[in-house]
């Protein structure tokens, strides 16, 4: 039963469907204001979670470093949010406190509010799309990738921190009161921001799957699988491996812009290279090469380090370590792995040697 | 032709896959000239000349280490060379490894090298599917591209097709990568020792189907099994320490003195295996 | 008791508190940095706050109820402060939340605060420019630390300072401040360096420093950099009677790291030392040594938490209320004898009037006392009594 | 600029400390191809070792002779722990090591603050390291000038093994096809528990070392792990040699963006040279050739 | 000296080879047939345990080896050629050889010098990383690394392939020269069927996994075995 369900082609459909009831009808009833908008920051990572999905999962490609892009989506909202508080020529408050009280060039064009949604998909995507191909002609690949990918998120974070003038430092951007004129200490808008990102979640994993079961997806198989041996069938596989990192990063920032309204906060400690990793977690829980394996498993991870934290706090270390080590040294599928039984195309597992010769056979 | 168990060479398929247009490639030739490639202060190729022709099976042999894979290697961009090295009047050298496979130029590899993931029908579908665009690319694979279908037929891996090609025994990979090759529509074909570790009757075939293959399309085989050669090569170039040591039919290149000095040895010898 | 709202829990409105006063006893949170790069701080301030709260249960309570403490871990992370204080609000329905550390975890819990108007006490020294009706400061704001240390240089004769800090909103916004104070007095500031926080290696600064020669460092580093940066000032041969380093971070908790060796002899300012003389500091650091290890020492932060608690108290008494909004009303005058003396709510801006320290590390790790503002200082945390300080916000 | 003899010092002395705390990565990272996050915290552990150490011997100048070995031993015995309970199944899948090991490293750190309690511990600084040597009126701090000599002394001691002994080539072999290995009879379990022996004491090494410069806390690995696996990856995979230099470069940029900039942005500025520099060579400085598909 | 007993084995969890049995007597030569994908070198690797062995035992010189690992049997006196001209890549072809060597001391590096007189291609090529060579030298150092062993037992999967014609004739003579001079017992995976049935005592025929075919070798005996390949 369940495996028609992940693997059949309506399958995914059903499931689609369930999760979207359960998200639209159920999750508003059932839980208080408090936990619904706890739920809605989960939906946020989970959004993170089905681009590393794609990237790492498929493409082979361990980012280490999806906070960088997690950061960019949501300092773009933040900037709009924090000039659209200060009103039309207004100048945000931590500007008049720790700087010089003038706003920078840089952050006029985040008071509108359309070119600010459109920011946060095109900053990211042309950053991913410059750092992609730059670094994935020359070949950069497998653990080389990993640790430059994590090396972008520090830096990332610390400029961010140097900056307080205009980024607000360690503090970040935070003390919003409204979302494009709506008020966001009013309960009904919470959960208008709920249903905003449930939406918005669904939606990146029709399109996840749509990849998934496109010749693209095999191609990017192919690619993580034996890229050299692609490019004699004439593919770039730079190109295969920039798309999808493309896509990872505007998952990515389209979570971290939603993550500001719901959260109220973004500051550095959520980009940097601990939150980065963290980002992981739930995709390997999950499954890193299923559809929903990363959605629901970066939820489940979520929920769980919320609740082991209050019931425990200062515990939530210890599970999480025990999480990470468990699930990945013996679990390589994740929980999917356990459901789903052993298929006939076994596309999932392992990743190409990263080291940069080949064994000989 | 295909048995029960699907593993052998089917050559009527390969008849469909390769018949559909005859004269297309009637004017490809692969012209090489003063080739040289040089791994630091060893010179593994040098002044390389070389022309084949459409409708001629071409053999290149050698001692190893003489410089044949590298040569193949400098032609298909894995590794820089110079001179010049031009197919249907295009010059390749210098170009990335995916724009020559894109000019139709295709290989396979000495230790075969297929994507172990997925599986052969899916190694097929990638392999034909170069010049796809974008939007074809995002759609589902609905039907199998009838190519596609011939190949599986051709390679006797019809039963295998949800197989995932890891899985395959060294012979039935070698026979994908040459699938793969045909569905790729490639012009010119580079094959590195195709039929290393096949049985006699396998080598038959794979014989016969490189001859049908070559006398529509540009084919330069690598082989060491003289066997093979004999049976089927129209013509030869031996190679010796990155030169070309002789050029002819096999009957000429076996008489040669060089030839049987550094590579074939003692005939008397031969004749016991 | 006063019933403030009815005790419907997790009600919709987020604005009607849901702070059940009807039983035996009152619920609290802590929220500190239990797990992280915090923790190395924040765990001691939940170490004397869960003694004050446990002192005051066995004193009878606040209103006759128990306090009920609900804990939870910030995680060194702002974010999830700001959800913690939100479940401890609308979920716990806690009368009063006290924690947070860095700026950005007292930030990021500001709206959550207002918005739901619940109260924090906030226990760390920090840069001011800064009042929020629904935050008690109990740490020093600028005036009553950063000023009064610069005063004191001033009275010794420095006249060149070279500036130290962490890469954050404190140092960065303390350098202004002694920026500005240094023009008006004629100080000549010669160097003011950043590291990024956790920075380990010191040997540009240093040689910075050293090239320098200001006649003091004024230090404003967080955490572990203090004992990469001490030890390299030592080891370059740098020295407290050479040219002395004056620090506003560095508590006697941290001294155990950087070692005695490296820091005798340097200054330090804060509010309170565990060197103090005074019976309730005597009382103050024998309950916590008694309840966490004599090898354990009290600090200024450890010792702000400590008070918050019971000025809440006092609040409350004093409105017979748990009510925020009948707590400020009460809030201006209220005195509370701490062990760093007498403190008093400042009604205007939630912050408490402090006696400023200056203090001298000795051989034994302890702080003692150097020099004295005397009385307390009013709080004033946009620095609007000092003329030299009119550009700064 | 007067400050240029001591800041090429201090380049060159962070470098040291870099070097130290990669040149275990080189081994386990760039040999074995683990990707070993828990690296940092098993420094962490020469530090402990370092501050238990003193407490039991008293004598600050003895206990750093003793840590040194001691932390070596620690770090080793961790690193055979991790081996042969997790890594040992995963050889086959790197980059997952690379969580595996994250977690552990959580674990790691967390179990510290259990033990050690979440504020730094003292490490002092024996009597003979204190103050600074004068060289023509260059004042070079002691501990720095001992780093440096661990840290020349371990690079010499690991290029022996490697270059020249028979555990170097079979470390090497098992790497690089570990079937192969067996089927020319290598025990790769044996010589991967070897190899991962070394590599993770020598982060026990690069932890005591590091005590008498900066913070002994849960937080010491953390502050490491980035930069060591940059320098590794710099320097090209597999290669002590290349790990030497990069460990120098990186030292010595850092020390003179930040003396010209902060020491934030020099950071900033370090990445983004990396970045740029595997543009230039993407497999780091030193790069092992290979015929790719051969 | 090898013995396998109704041997099943493969991948995962499916049986690639089934209840297959065989001998090689001391100082022997049994040779495998079979098509591509019969499960050859599949049984080769559940001899020397690179695979486990799922039913059946594997007996080595009268001991049961069926749960050593690898590296034992290899010490036991067992050397291993595999298919593919598989050398370790980023050591040099010295050290590949020396890799080897080392765990038998001067015997060992008496050893390696005889290999190399086998192989003069090699000598020059020496200092060079394996991963460089070409093909043929590639599969001439695997071999060379296989004697270096000293084996008892040597098993060789399709050893000639890719290797130039003279060079081939110069490996079996070798063979043939070793099995005089030592009583080394070979078990051979070949497709090349001339010298695997004409030197051979038994050659053994595989198909789909089971052993289809099994007769005495001999020069005479070379027809028989076409005919049982091309069944
Ligand atoms: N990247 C390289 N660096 C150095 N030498 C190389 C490199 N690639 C190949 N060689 C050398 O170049 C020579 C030619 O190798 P090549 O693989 O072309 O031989 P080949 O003719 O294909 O031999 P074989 O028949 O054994 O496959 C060999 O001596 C090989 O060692
Ligand atoms: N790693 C593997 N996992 C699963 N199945 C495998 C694996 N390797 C081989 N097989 C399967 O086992 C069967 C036997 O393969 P094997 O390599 O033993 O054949 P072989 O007789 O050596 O063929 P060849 O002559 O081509 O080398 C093949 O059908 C192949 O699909
Ligand atoms: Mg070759
Ligand atoms: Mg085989």
């Amino acid at each position: 039963m369940i495996r028609t369900l992940t693997t059949g082609r309506t399958g995914p459909l059903i499931l689609l469907a369930i999760a979207a009831i359960l998200l639209f009808a159920v999750a508003p009833i059932a839980l208080s204001p408090f936990r619904l908008s706890l739920l809605a920051r989960f939906l946020c990572v989970a959004m993170v979670a089905v681009g590393i999905g794609l990237a790492w999962g498929r493409g082979g490609l361990l980012t280490l470093g999806q906070g960088l892009y997690f950061g960019l989506g949501a300092y773009v909202m933040a900037m709009h949010l924090k000039l659209a508080d200060a009103g039309p020529g207004g100048v945000p408050d931590f500007m008049t406190l720790y700087g010089t009280g003038e706003v920078p060039w840089w952050w006029e064009p985040m008071r509108s509010p359309v070119v600010t949604l459109v920011l946060i998909v095109l900053v990211p995507a042309t950053l991913a799309a410059a750092l992609g191909w730059a670094i994935f002609t020359r070949r950069v690949r497998g653990a080389y990738f990993a640790i430059l990918s994590q090396a972008l998120a520090a830096a990332f974070a610390i400029l961010l921190i140097g900056q307080q003038q205009t980024t607000g430092g360690t503090n970040g951007l935070n003390g919003f009161r409204a979302f494009f004129g709506y008020d966001l200490t009013d309960p009904v808008n919470q959960r208008m921001l709920f249903f905003i990102a449930a939406g918005v979640l669904l939606v990146m994993v029709v399109i996840a799957r749509q990849l998934m079961v496109s010749r693209f997806g095999e191609l990017l198989v192919a690619v993580r699988d034996a890229e050299d041996r692609v490019r004699f069938l004439g593919y770039d596989p730079a190109a295969v491996k920039t798309i999808v990192y493309v896509l990872a990063a505007v998952m990515a920032a389209v979570g971290g812009a939603l993550f500001v309204p719901i959260v109220g906060i973004i500051s550095p400690t959520d980009i940097g290279v601990v939150p980065s990793i963290g980002f992981l977690i739930g995709v390997a829980i999950g499954g890193r090469a299923t559809l929903l394996g990363p959605v629901l498993g970066s939820i489940a991870v979520s929920w769980a380090e919320t609740s082991v934290a209050e019931q425990f706090p200062s515990a939530w270390t210890y599970f999480q370590g025990a999480l990470f080590l468990g699930v990945i040294a013996f679990l390589p599928g994740g929980l999917a792995s356990i459901v789903r039984r052993r298929r006939a195309a076994p596309v999932t597992e392992p990743e190409p040697d990263p080291r940069p010769e080949g064994r000989t056979l | 032709m295909s048995d029960a168990t699907g593993e052998e060479i089917d050559l009527a398929s390969a008849e469909a896959l390769l018949g559909t247009d005859t004269d297309r490639f009637r004017h490809d030739y692969l012209e090489i000239r003063g080739l040289r490639v040089a791994f630091g202060g060893f010179v593994a190729v040098r002044d390389v000349d070389l022309t084949v022709t459409q409708g001629d099976l071409h053999f290149l042999i050698g001692p190893n280490g003489a410089g044949k894979t590298t040569l193949i290697d400098a032609v298909t961009g894995l590794v820089s060379a110079t001179g010049s090295a031009r197919f249907g009047g295009t010059e390749l050298l210098g170009r990335g490894t995916h724009r020559i496979a894109r000019e139709g130029v295709g290989r396979t590899f000495q230790t075969a090298s297929v994507f172990e993931e997925l599986t052969v029908l899916q190694n097929l579908d990638i392999a034909a599917g170069a010049r796809r665009g974008p939007m074809a690319l995002l759609r589902r694979r609905r039907d199998t591209p009838e190519a596609v279908e011939q190949a599986l037929e051709m390679t006797g891996l019809a039963s295998h097709r949800h197989t995932a090609a890891g899985v395959l025994a060294h012979g039935q990979k070698q026979w994908l990568e040459i699938g793969m090759l045909l569905v790729q529509d490639a012009h010119l074909l580079l094959l590195d020792e195709p039929v290393a570790g096949m049985t006699h009757a396998e080598r038959e075939e794979t014989g016969e189907l490189l001859r049908r293959i070559g006398s529509q399309r540009v084919v330069v085989v690598v082989e060491h099994d003289m066997e093979f050669l004999r049976s089927f090569a129209d013509s030869v170039t031996v190679m010796h320490q990155g030169q070309v040591l002789a050029e002819g039919t096999v009957a000429e290149v076996q008489q040669d003195p060089a030839v049987v000095e550094v590579y074939l040895g003692d005939p008397a010898a031969e004749g016991k295996q | 008791g006063a019933q403030v709202a009815d005790a419907d829990s997790e009600s919709s409105s987020t604005s009607d508190s849901c702070v059940d006063t009807s039983g035996d006893t009152i619920a609290i949170g802590f929220l500190n940095s239990l797990s992280g790069t915090m923790a190395i701080s924040e765990q001691t301030v939940h170490d004397s706050l869960q003694l004050a709260a446990a002192e005051i249960n066995a004193d009878g309570g606040v209103l006759g109820h128990e306090l009920e403490i609900v804990t939870e871990d910030g995680q060194s992370d702002p974010a999830v402060f700001a959800e913690r204080a939100t479940k401890l609000i609308t979920s716990d329905c806690v009368a009063a939340v006290f924690g947070g550390w860095t700026s950005a975890s007292r930030q990021a819990m500001l709206p959550v605060f207002e918005s739901n108007d619940s109260l924090l006490f906030y226990p760390v020294q920090y840069e001011g420019l800064e009042a929020s009706p629904n935050i008690f400061y109990t740490g020093a704001t600028t005036n009553q630390q950063i000023v009064p240390a610069l005063d004191y240089m001033v009275e010794e004769g420095v006249e060149s300072l070279f500036l130290v800090g962490s890469d954050y909103v404190f140092p960065r916004t303390a350098n202004r401040i002694i920026n500005a104070y240094a023009e008006e007095h004629g100080i000549e500031i010669l160097g003011e360096e950043y590291a990024p926080l956790g920075h380990t290696d010191f040997s540009t600064i240093v040689n910075q420093v050293s090239a320098a020669g200001a006649d003091a460092v004024f230090n404003t580093l967080n955490g572990d950099s203090n004992v990469a940066f001490f030890r390299e000032y030592t080891n370059s041969g740098l020295s407290a009677e050479e040219m002395p380093v004056l620090s506003v971070s560095i508590a006697e908790e941290e001294i155990g790291g950087i070692g005695v060796e490296n820091v005798e002899g340097q200054l330090t300012a804060w509010n309170y030392y565990q060197t103090v003389d005074s019976p309730e500091n005597e009382a103050f650091v024998e309950a916590f040594q008694a309840e966490y290890g004599e090898d354990r020492v009290t600090s200024d932060p450890m010792e702000a938490a400590y008070t918050s608690l019971y000025l809440w108290r006092a609040m409350v008494e004093e409105a017979e209320s748990f009510a925020v909004e009948d707590i400020q009303a009460v809030a201006d005058g209220v005195t509370f004898d701490a062990p760093e003396g007498t403190v008093t709510v400042s009604g205007e801006n939630q912050h408490i009037w402090k006696t400023s320290l200056i203090g001298r590390i000795g051989p034994d790790g302890l702080i003692y006392t150097e020099w004295t503002s005397g009385e307390p200082i009013e709080p004033d945390p946009f620095l609007e009594g000092y003329d030299w300080a009119a550009d700064l916000s | 600029m007067d400050l240029l003899l001591p800041q090429l010092f201090a380049g060159l002395s962070l470098g040291s400390v870099l070097l130290l705390a990669a040149l275990g990565l080189a081994l386990t990272f760039g040999q074995m191809g683990v990707i070993n996050m828990a690296h940092g915290e098993f420094m962490m552990a020469g530090a402990y070792t370092a501050f238990v150490t003193q407490a039991l011997v008293g004598n600050a100048g003895v206990s750093l002779l003793v840590a040194l070995p001691a932390g070596f031993l620690v770090g080793g015995v961790l690193g055979l722990i991790l081996e042969a309970t997790l890594i040992r199944r995963m050889y086959h899948r790197p980059l997952d090591t690379l969580l595996v090991t994250w977690g552990v490293a959580l674990l790691l750190q967390q179990v510290a603050r259990d033990v050690f309690g979440a504020p730094n511990v003292d490490v002092s600084v024996p009597t003979w390291l204190t103050g600074a040597v004068s060289i023509g009126g260059l004042a070079l701090p002691k501990t720095r000038l001992f780093i440096l000599a661990i840290a020349i002394v371990c690079v010499l001691a690991l290029a022996v093994v490697l270059r020249s002994t028979s555990l170097g080539r079979r470390i090497r072999a098992v790497v690089q096809n570990r079937d192969l290995a067996e089927a020319s009879g290598i025990s790769s379990r044996a010589t991967d528990r070897t190899t991962f022996f070394i590599g993770s004491g020598l982060a026990g090494i690069a932890g005591v070392a590091v005590t008498l410069l900066g913070s002994t806390g849960p937080n010491l690995g953390m502050s490491y792990i980035v930069d060591a696996f940059l320098v590794v990856v710099v320097g090209g995979i597999g290669h002590i040699k290349g790990t030497v230099i990069a460990a120098a470069a990186l030292g010595l940029m850092q020390a003179f963006f930040e003396f010209s900039t902060t020491a934030s942005i020099a950071k900033v500025l370090v990445f983004v040279v990396i970045i740029a520099f595997l543009q230039v060579r993407p497999q780091g400085l030193l790069v092992t050739r290979t015929r790719s598909l051969a | 000296m090898l013995e396998l007993t109704g041997v099943n084995t493969g991948y995962g969890r499916t049986d690639v080879v089934h209840d297959v049995s065989l001998t090689v007597t001391d100082g022997g030569l049994t040779s495998v047939l079979g098509h591509n994908g019969a499960g050859k070198t599949t049984l080769l690797r559940a001899v020397l345990g690179l695979l486990p062995v799922r039913r059946g035992t594997v007996q080595l010189a009268g001991t049961d080896v069926t749960n050593w690992p690898t590296h034992r049997r290899i010490r036991r006196g067992i050397a291993y050629v595999p298919q593919g001209q598989q050398s370790f890549g980023q050591l040099t072809a010295r050290e590949n050889l020396q890799v080897v060597a080392d765990a038998y001391g001067a015997a060992g590096r008496r050893r390696t010098d005889e290999a190399l007189d086998l192989f003069p291609v090699l000598g020059p090529l020496l200092s060079r990383q394996a991963g460089l060579l070409s093909g043929g030298q590639r599969q001439q150092l695997a071999i060379a690394r296989a004697l270096v062993t000293g084996p008892q037992l040597l098993l060789l999967d399709e050893p000639t392939e890719g290797i130039q014609p003279n060079v081939v004739r110069e490996i079996y003579a070798a063979i043939s020269a070793l099995r005089a001079d030592t009583d080394l017992s070979v078990l051979l995976v070949e497709q090349h069927i001339g010298y695997a049935v004409e030197h051979a005592e038994e050659y053994l025929v595989m198909a789909s996994g089971r052993l289809t075919h099994r007769a005495p070798g001999g020069a005479e005996a070379i027809d028989g075995a076409r005919g049982a390949m091309a069944l």
